[in-house]
């Protein structure tokens, strides 16, 4: 098999916009939010701050080898996802590792992350970590179905598991982007969204007022700094993804720039309304919402 | 005549049966089931009896050769002196039975000989 | 109406005089005294006949200089509004009560505060013995008023050196008129 | 050969000697008996080596030296040289047996009891219908002297309503006999058979006939005329009931086959009628049994009733009949007589009381070898004869009398295998087994008897339908042998079955199939690795290697299997192997027998679909099921894949095997969970493969297939979620795996079925891993319950690492294997018609992430206990094989072509469409592409230098201990209290736990209470009274004339 | 000493019988050490502005100051502007707030948090109670000098300080953690003996190791 070297530094180039995007958009979405709530917000490079200071602490503990494999997980399934995945349509550069495999890979590593971030949380100890990781897979068993429907009606319509084919079929004007053409499988998609970018009202993992912080209780310094860095990374990533099934891909990265921030404006939007549901609630909210959603997007395509 | 015996066995039969299914003691039931076997050999004999003819004994009177024409059929008679002897075992048997069994419980209640069931 | 639960109950217990803080009807607030050996019948009856069903505090007061200890048992009615307390004397020394646990659990916590805080033993009253408040104290109950505060703190604790106390009301005094005296 | 008249000579001679001799030489008297029935069963054996082996013709012997009709003939042919040579070992065995209790006695019981085995031949030898009557009337009366000899004072009033019923019966019988020479004018059977037709249909016949008959099949006990033999059975000495339910049954059967040869076939339908009541009833009363004797006293009158029934069938079963009749009834005689000896071994009459037989292996392997027999399994006669048997039936179309024969068999399964499981597991009283070798010498000869016959019935099987003789076969062989071997030491032969699985993969690599190479693969290899596991065990572990390699034979036997027989052979004896197997566990009793039953009702299924599959055919290749006919393919496609998934428990039908893969042992888990399972994958493959899709009323029967899957991998997986014990959450995760693989299955198409062999594969790798690694976990820490483990990740890493892996490749997250079933999975699904079945599944998939991490976190990780704080690594040859299975799923995982292009390409035959492309390390499908190596390296890479980065960062990281956390300023009260494991998704159970709420079991448990309950109340018909029975007897007579009529 | 705390004896699953002694078992006992910065000057300077513009509040109010604390995230003061924001685990803070008095009992809890906290780490003594105990300078039960058990950076007195005081105290504070002066963790382990006597002076049912990590 022919293995062209040069993909690596793209994919690092890839990597290296990607987490800095990350970075900026995270503090600019906390900013929109400040100010929605009149007040200035965090500095734009706030995040910089923070993800500096935590990898500058100079002492740390380990509670044993589980404990440094979480953020490895965690760091691992953020690349990997942003990896796996196109980034650029039409872009040899930025056509990233996706000759590995298909949206099924970028699906099922989704969860890579999930649960290596689970195993090191779990190796603390500590109970609140254990509450945390029980509350978020209850969650995700039903807010992950919605997206698994949108994405078997999507790959029904388009009939092809490559990413790439499926952004080059929604070329040609806005009329031709999945969401248009099948709506209800981007509804169905949208719902399960917001259930995993862990914002209100699905934000019961952390629960900062109940359980501190859920499972990253025990993290800290470089650990934590890991943690940040694929919170940076893993939202975009996954919103590639979205984007690429739903909104047509983006063909430069001024387009990409837009599309990231607009969809990830809609977990904001939703997420600043709503107060938070308890996760039985939102188990139920999911299936009666949102499954019917993904089932009609399955049966209608 | 035939007919006669022959009712007269089935009448006794049924009394026998009777007897032996109303009584809860159990000499009184040896006793049906004897008075049964009565009836059962009447109607063998019945069975084995032909009219006109005579008793299956070769004697002067039948000659061999024409016995077959002359006698009722001896099978019956022959088989009914078996069935007497094997109820006369059956009922001695059934006797010392009750004998134990009197022993046993000093009862010859059928009724309360009961210990086995379901 | 507070009188007349007096007499009713006079009649039952050697109360002494009853003290009206608070005249209703609504929201009366009457104190009477009773010997200690009096006190369980007397709250059962409150409770369970004349429905002072809440036991709303349990706290002591420290008379040093007649050697006793005084227990307030405050109840109240809420469907009449009104509340009685009952006070019961005891000797200072070796202070003991009978606990009232059963009748109103709350009354485990005050007592584990009174036994803290005052060294008042109520036997048999769950974790009577336990921490409350304080964490490993050593000296007297502090609620007790032979206890020093002052010089306990100057003992165990290092003080900031230049440290001054100033009465508030000529501290005030001097800031605000300055010209004056 | 000796004349059959020294039969009864022989013994009519003894007795009157007995009779002269002195009383008080009780001893001689004894030795004179003995011999007297040695002598009495040589006559019949000389005969049967002469009809066998020399080919002598059957012989006529005339009494009286006149010809029939006018003197009584006796005949000796193969059939009464059989029965009589039956009757009479059971007599001489008895005898031996009965030593003390005859030499008590004295001469006179040693002459009745000779009396009465005279009275059974004779029965047997004679063709005249009053002889037959006399001897009849001997055979009671020397029953009832034998009763009346008996040493239990109950026996007596037994014995008494035995003579009152037998009083009514000779009433009839003598009545009928009469009669019916009157209508025909001869005594003897044969002329009245040939002289049948032109007075046959003569009401008046007719009627001496059905008294006759109805006399007859009274002696074989029928329900309800019936209760007075059942107190025999109690109550009678254990030989004596022997000897009743053994050679009087065969006698009296014999008698009523001899005059439906008279009765023509017009009476057939009675004797089934009243052979299939009596079998569906005394099953039925059987079950809520509690007696020991008398329960083996409802199993006689049922067994016997079946065969009333093959009897009743002679029109199907012409020729064949004699082979099944003989086949069920020596199964029965054998087992029943030693059942009833080792009865007398045991002190107490409880079911229970039988774990006295525990501490002697031999007595415990003759018990099983009888339920065996009397269950009908292979390699037993009773097997050979149940197949020719259902396969008739079903030929024929007589359905409904082939359910309620296999219903009634089941539920004799029920409480035999009941029985055998308390004789297992219960506490076993004080009083230990004492049999004098006269006492077990009988049982070991019956037991003998039993494999003789079993091999003997498999070659008749061979001769006449050209069955395989199983015993021959050398699997079994290889098994089989382990029971002579079970006194070596566990590690040689731990060693010797290894090598012989190995061995024997080797020697047979080329015949298979890519698909059945597959299995094959699993079975051996795999199975010798996991045997890797029990080098762990010490000492002889008696019983464990001949259930374990009984289990993989007929595991390998399935695979190699051509035709239905053998299949279904190999079917029931890894059912019967997995069975003993799960049995082993400490607490497994209840779990295994629901397994048994289930497994059993599924076989029958099995059995009844390759039956009506054959249409009557004695050889019906697999591959013919491809040809059935279109009217029944539908049928016998619903009753093989009901049979196939009550072993890969399908939601429903999985209720056994939570029970049973949780209470094996640690090394038997990963054998009936990784292994076992994928026997009715296998099923199931073979029956797609042959059979494709069906229709029935219009429904297709896949896509059926499709929702039950669906649901088991939902349902299962939800189970698996709110488990607490480990194994009980790895067993509900396999019956979700398992829905998995038969979705893959019902999808019907090229990537479907690669899948569910990919998952086949996996489940196989990754379920025995993780059930070892729990199983080692658990045998450190003396529990199962998961929240009393917690972080033992630093006391036992190796089995953290087969679980952290084992879950990685379950939940099929890249980059290990598990990820390219779903890949396949989902190319799959897209190739397919159906839609809707999808979104259940979709659900299950995330619901696996729960149980796993609960699985993971509440063992190894979080806080460690104060009792466990000094915990070893379990077991060296508990956690070698793991470290082998995380090895091959990583293998598995890099280059899965290794195992699957080849089956790809074969099953282009099926489907030729939708098949993978396989370049270089790139798979591809119509829908989209995997590279299974990048993958490994991409995640590997990063993995590891962010791994790398994260350990620089944190050289200098305090080691701290579980203590130090934060915890709101506080500090954690108790490991106990800190660990938060238990009902770890309570929140999940407040949302979906609905879901789960166990109306299987519910369903199944009424199911059981409800005949438990039926046959409990019915019993209370059989009231004790003598007249009661007399009534029940004048009744079955008029509703039987009446019927009849 | 707490019943839980108590050396036991138990007996594992294989029937052995050995003690477990929860403070040493459960707890770690290594005492802190010096963690010197970044070797290369600049790295320390850029990890020190790091800092200094991301200073997290371990969410832990211990006196009635605690209530003048709330007011810095709300509009009208917005704290999060200045990169600071609070954090519910000591773990991941870096700034303590002794927000007011401070009980005997909260002391014990207030060390362990700090303890729990990573170096470089950071105290502040917010109001006069942490100075010289303030009205509570007789107390029997409040600690009148912080700086004898925790090594405080930086006093903001008043008796409460109002959220303006704090945000200019957090703005000095910010000055001294660019300045590289606030080393308070390095103090606290070099002078670890010292601290630890002090604190064990009040703290009489001393139950926990002597460094919480």
């Amino acid at each position: 098999m022919q293995f062209d070297w040069m993909k690596i530094p793209y994919a690092l180039l890839t990597l290296f916009i990607v987490v800095n995007f990350g970075m900026i958009l995270t503090a600019l979405v906390a900013k929109i939010a400040a100010r929605v709530g009149r007040r200035r917000g965090i500095r734009i490079w706030q995040n910089y701050a923070d993800l500096f200071k935590n990898y500058g602490l100079r002492s740390s503990i380990t509670h044993g080898a589980m404990f440094y494999l979480g953020p490895v997980f965690r760091l691992t399934g953020g690349i990997g996802l942003l990896l796996f995945v196109p980034t650029i349509y039409g872009s040899y550069v930025f056509s990233n590792l996706s000759f590995a495999g298909d949206l099924i890979l970028a699906l099922y590593f989704i969860f890579f992350g999930t649960l290596g971030m689970a195993l090191g949380a779990a190796e603390s100890g500590h109970p609140h970590a254990a509450i945390g990781v029980s509350r978020g897979l209850s969650q995700v068993t039903t807010a992950e179905l919605p997206l698994a429907l949108a994405v078997f009606s999507v790959a029904l319509q388009y009939h092809t598991l490559s990413v790439t084919a499926i952004v080059a079929a929604q070329q040609g004007g806005i009329e031709h982007w999945t969401l248009f053409t099948n709506p209800f499988a981007v509804a169905a998609a949208m719902l399960a969204f917001l259930g995993s970018m862990m914002r209100p009202p699905f934000d019961v993992v952390s629960a900062p007022q109940e359980i501190p912080i859920g499972p990253p209780t025990e993290y800290h310094s470089s650990y934590l700094a890991m943690m940040q860095t694929n919170r940076a990374i893993f939202p975009i990533a996954k919103i590639v993804v979205y984007m690429n099934l739903f909104f047509g891909g983006a063909a430069s990265w001024p387009v990409f720039c837009l599309k990231v921030f607009l969809i990830y404006m809609v977990s904001v939007f939703i997420g600043v309304v709503f107060p938070r549901f308890r996760v039985e609630q939102s188990i139920r909210w999911f299936l009666i919402w949102a499954l019917p959603l993904g089932v009609l997007a399955i049966v209608l395509v | 005549m035939i007919h006669l015996a022959m009712a007269t066995g089935f009448l006794l039969i049924l009394i026998g049966f009777y007897g032996a299914v109303s009584n809860r003691n159990i000499l009184r039931m040896i006793v049906a089931f004897t008075i049964a076997d009565s009836g059962v050999n009447l109607v063998i004999v019945a069975i084995g009896y032909m009219p006109g003819r005579t008793a299956p004994i070769l004697d002067a009177t039948v000659k061999a050769g024409y016995a077959a024409a002359r006698i009722i059929d001896p099978v019956p008679q022959a088989l009914v002196l078996t069935a007497i002897v094997i109820g006369v075992g059956v009922t001695a048997l059934m006797l010392a039975y009750a004998y134990k069994l009197y022993e046993k419980k000093r009862s010859l209640d059928i009724a309360k000989f009961t210990e086995l069931r379901g | 109406m507070m009188r007349e639960l007096h007499e009713r109950l006079k009649c039952l217990f050697p109360l002494g005089e009853l003290t009206e803080q608070r005249r209703g009807p609504p929201n009366e607030l009457a104190f009477v005294s009773l010997p200690g050996a009096y006190l369980r019948p007397a709250l059962l009856h409150l409770r369970d006949l004349e429905g002072f069903t809440h036991l709303v505090l349990l706290t002591a007061v420290d008379w040093l200089e007649e050697g006793q200890f005084q227990l307030t048992y405050l109840l109240s009615n809420r469907t009449q509004a009104r509340d009685i307390g009952l006070r019961v004397f005891l000797p200072r020394d070796g202070a003991t009560m009978a606990s009232i646990h059963d009748l109103w659990p709350t009354a485990a916590t005050y007592q584990r505060e009174l036994r803290e805080m005052f060294g008042i033993d109520f036997p048999d009253s769950p974790g009577v013995n336990d921490d409350f408040i304080l964490e490993g104290w050593i000296d007297m109950p502090p609620y007790r008023r032979d206890f020093d505060t002052k010089r306990f703190a100057a003992e165990n604790f290092s003080q900031r050196p230049g440290r001054t106390t100033t009465d508030p009301e000529q501290h005030m005094k001097a800031k605000l008129y300055p010209g004056e005296n | 050969m000796l004349s059959p008249l020294y039969l009864v000579a022989a013994a009519l001679a003894a007795s009157f000697t007995l009779g002269l001799l002195n009383p008080k030489r009780s001893g001689a008297a004894y030795a004179i008996t003995l011999v007297t029935l040695a002598f009495m069963a040589w006559v019949p054996a000389g005969w049967l080596w002469g009809f066998m082996a020399e080919g002598a013709q059957p012989v006529e012997i005339y009494t009286a030296g006149a010809l029939p009709p006018y003197a009584i003939n006796l005949r000796m042919g193969l059939a009464e040289a059989a029965m009589t040579l039956l009757i009479t070992l059971t007599g001489l065995l008895s005898a031996l047996y009965l030593k003390e209790s005859l030499i008590k006695l004295g001469h006179r019981g040693m002459a009745v009891l000779m009396v009465a085995l005279m009275a059974f031949c004779g029965i047997v030898l004679t063709r005249d219908l009053f002889n037959l009557f006399v001897f009849f009337e001997l055979a009671a009366i020397s029953t009832a002297g034998l009763i009346l000899l008996s040493e239990d004072e109950r026996a007596l009033s037994a014995g008494f309503k035995y003579l009152i019923v037998s009083q009514l019966v000779s009433t009839f019988l003598l009545i009928g006999i009469l009669f019916a020479y009157h209508a025909s004018g001869t005594l003897n059977l044969d002329t009245m058979a040939s002289a049948r037709l032109p007075h046959g249909s003569a009401p008046s016949f007719a009627l001496a006939f059905f008294l006759m008959f109805i006399a007859l099949v009274t002696e074989l006990k029928p329900f309800p005329a019936n209760g007075w033999a059942l107190d025999i059975y109690e109550s009678a000495h254990p030989a004596y009931s022997a000897l009743f339910s053994a050679a009087a049954a065969t006698a009296s059967l014999y008698a009523v086959d001899k005059l439906l040869l008279v009765g023509g076939p017009g009476w057939y339908p009675m004797a089934t009628g009243i052979g299939i009541t009596t079998f569906l009833a005394a099953n039925l009363f059987a079950l809520p049994q509690g007696n020991d004797r008398r329960l083996l006293g409802y199993s006689s009158l049922a067994q016997i009733g079946l065969i009333l029934v093959v009897l009743g069938q002679r029109d199907l079963l012409g020729e064949g009949t004699p082979f099944i009749a003989f086949g069920l009834l020596v199964s029965h005689a054998v087992a029943k007589a030693g059942l009833y000896w080792l009865s007398g071994l045991v002190g107490g009459r409880s079911l229970t009381d039988w774990a006295a037989l525990r501490g002697r292996p031999l007595l415990v392997f003759a018990f099983i070898s009888f339920v065996a027999m009397l269950t009908s399994l292979p390699p037993f006669p009773g097997f050979y004869a149940k197949w020719e048997l259902v396969r008739v039936l079903a030929g024929e179309g007589r359905l409904a009398l082939l359910a309620l024969i296999l219903i009634g068999a089941l539920v004799e399964a029920g409480y035999l295998f009941r029985w055998f499981g308390y004789m297992l597991k219960r506490e076993a009283p004080a009083e230990a087994v004492n049999g004098e070798p006269h006492q077990v010498v009988p049982v070991y000869v019956a037991v003998l008897a039993g494999w003789v016959l079993g091999y003997f019935w498999g070659e008749l099987s061979g001769v006449g339908l050209g069955h395989h003789n199983l015993l021959l076969s050398l699997p079994l062989a290889f098994a089989l042998g382990f029971l002579l071997l079970d006194w070596l030491p566990a590690w040689v032969k731990n060693t010797l079955a290894i090598t012989g699985m190995v061995a024997f993969f080797f020697l047979t690599y080329a015949e298979y199939d890519p698909l059945r190479l597959i299995f094959a693969l699993i079975f051996l290899i795999g199975g010798a690795i996991t045997l890797l596991a029990s080098y762990d065990a010490h000492g002889r572990r008696i019983g464990f290697y001949p259930a374990a390699m009984l289990m993989y034979a007929g595991m390998v036997m399935l695979v190699r299997a051509n035709d239905s027989f053998e299949f279904f052979a190999a079917w029931e004896l890894l059912t019967l192997g997995s069975y003993f197997l799960i049995l082993r566990g400490k607490h497994s009793e209840p779990h295994a027998l629901s397994y048994i039953l289930f497994s059993l009702g599924g076989a029958f299924l099995i059995l009844a679909g390759f039956a009506l599959a054959a249409g009557g055919a004695a050889q019906f290749p697999i591959t013919a099921l491809g040809q059935v006919a279109p009217a029944v393919a539908p049928w016998v496609f619903l009753l093989l894949a009901t049979g196939f998934m009550t072993k890969t428990a399908a939601i429903g039908l999985h209720i056994w095997l939570p029970g049973a893969h949780a209470e094996a042992e640690t090394d038997v888990s990963p054998m009936v969970s990784g292994i076992l399972l994928k026997a009715g994958l296998f099923g199931l493959f073979v029956l797609l493969m042959a059979m494709g899709k069906q229709r029935l009323y219009g429904v297709e029967l896949t896509h059926v297939l499709l929702w039950v899957a669906a649901f088991t991998a939902l349902l299962g997986n939800l189970m698996a979620v709110f488990q607490e014990d480990a194994k009980r959450l790895l067993a509900y995760s396999s019956i979700g795996q398992m829905g998995y693989a038969l979705f893959g299955l019902a999808l019907m198409n090229h990537l479907g079925w690669l899948m569910a062999l990919m998952f086949v594969i996996n489940h196989y790798i990754y379920k025995s891993m993780l059930f070892l690694s729990v199983g080692g976990v658990a045998k450190r820490t003396g529990t199962r319950e998961m929240y009393r483990m917690g972080g033992l990740i630093r006391l036992m890493p190796l089995s953290f690492i087969a679980v952290l892996i084992g879950i990685i490749a379950i939940s099929g997250v890249p980059p290990l294997s598990g990820f390219g079933g779903r890949w396949i999975f989902y190319n799959a699904i897209l190739a397919s018609d159906y839609r809707l079945p999808m979104v259940i599944l979709f659900l299950a998939g995330p619901v696996a992430f729960l149980y796993l991490f609960r699985l993971i976190h509440s063992i190894f990780l979080g806080q460690l206990k104060d009792e466990l704080r000094r915990v070893k690594e379990a077991p060296f040859w508990i956690a070698l094989p793991q470290m082998l299975y995380v090895g091959l799923l990583l293998a598995f995982a890099l280059a899965p072509g290794l195992a699957l292009r080849r089956v790809d390409t074969y099953l282009n035959l099926f489907f030729p469409e939708g098949g993978l492309h396989w370049e270089g390390f790139e798979i591809t499908s119509d829908y989209g592409y995997w590279n299974p190596v990048a993958i490994m390296i991409v995640v590997a890479v990063i993995f590891v230098s962010l791994f790398a980065w994260l350990l620089f960062v944190n050289r200098r990281a305090q080691k701290v201990k579980q203590f130090n956390i934060v915890f709101s300023a506080e500090r954690p009260f108790r490991p106990e209290t800190t660990h938060f494991a238990w009902n770890f998704f309570a929140p999940y159970r407040k949302a979906l736990g609905f879901l789960v709420q166990p109306y299987a079991t519910t369903f199944w448990g009424a199911l059981t209470d409800f005949l438990h309950t039926a046959g409990d109340l019915a019993r209370r018909l059989y009231d004790g009274n003598g007249q009661s029975y007399a009534l029940h007897f004048l009744a079955f007579v008029v509703i039987v004339f009446g019927v009849g009529v | 000493m707490k019943e839980e705390l108590l050396k036991r004896t138990v007996k594992g699953p294989d029937g052995v019988e050995f003690e477990v002694e929860p403070l040493r078992d459960y707890y770690c006992e290594a005492a802190p050490t010096v963690m010197p910065g970044a070797y290369i000057k600049i790295v320390e300077d850029l990890f020190n502005w790091a800092r200094a513009e991301s200073l997290w509040i371990l969410g832990f109010g211990t006196g009635c100051g605690a209530i003048e604390m709330r007011p810095l995230m709300t509009p009208r003061f917005d704290a999060y502007r200045y990169g600071i924001q609070w954090r519910p685990t000591p773990r991941q803070a870096n700034l303590l707030v002794i927000s007011g008095y401070l009980s005997v009992k909260t002391l014990k809890r207030a060390i362990r948090a700090y303890e729990q906290m990573q170096n470089p780490k950071y105290v502040v003594g917010l109001g006069s109670c942490t100075i010289n105990g303030g009205m509570y300078w007789d107390s029997y039960n409040t600690i009148k000098r912080l700086d004898q058990y925790l090594p405080v950076d930086l006093y903001i007195t008043g008796c409460m300080p109002r959220p303006e005081a704090l945000l200019a105290g957090f703005d000095d504070l910010k000055n001294l953690i660019r300045a590289g002066q606030a080393e308070g963790a390095n103090q606290y382990a070099e002078n670890f003996d010292w601290y630890k006597a002090n604190q064990k002076q009040v703290i009489h049912d001393w139950d926990m190791p002597d460094y919480n990590w």
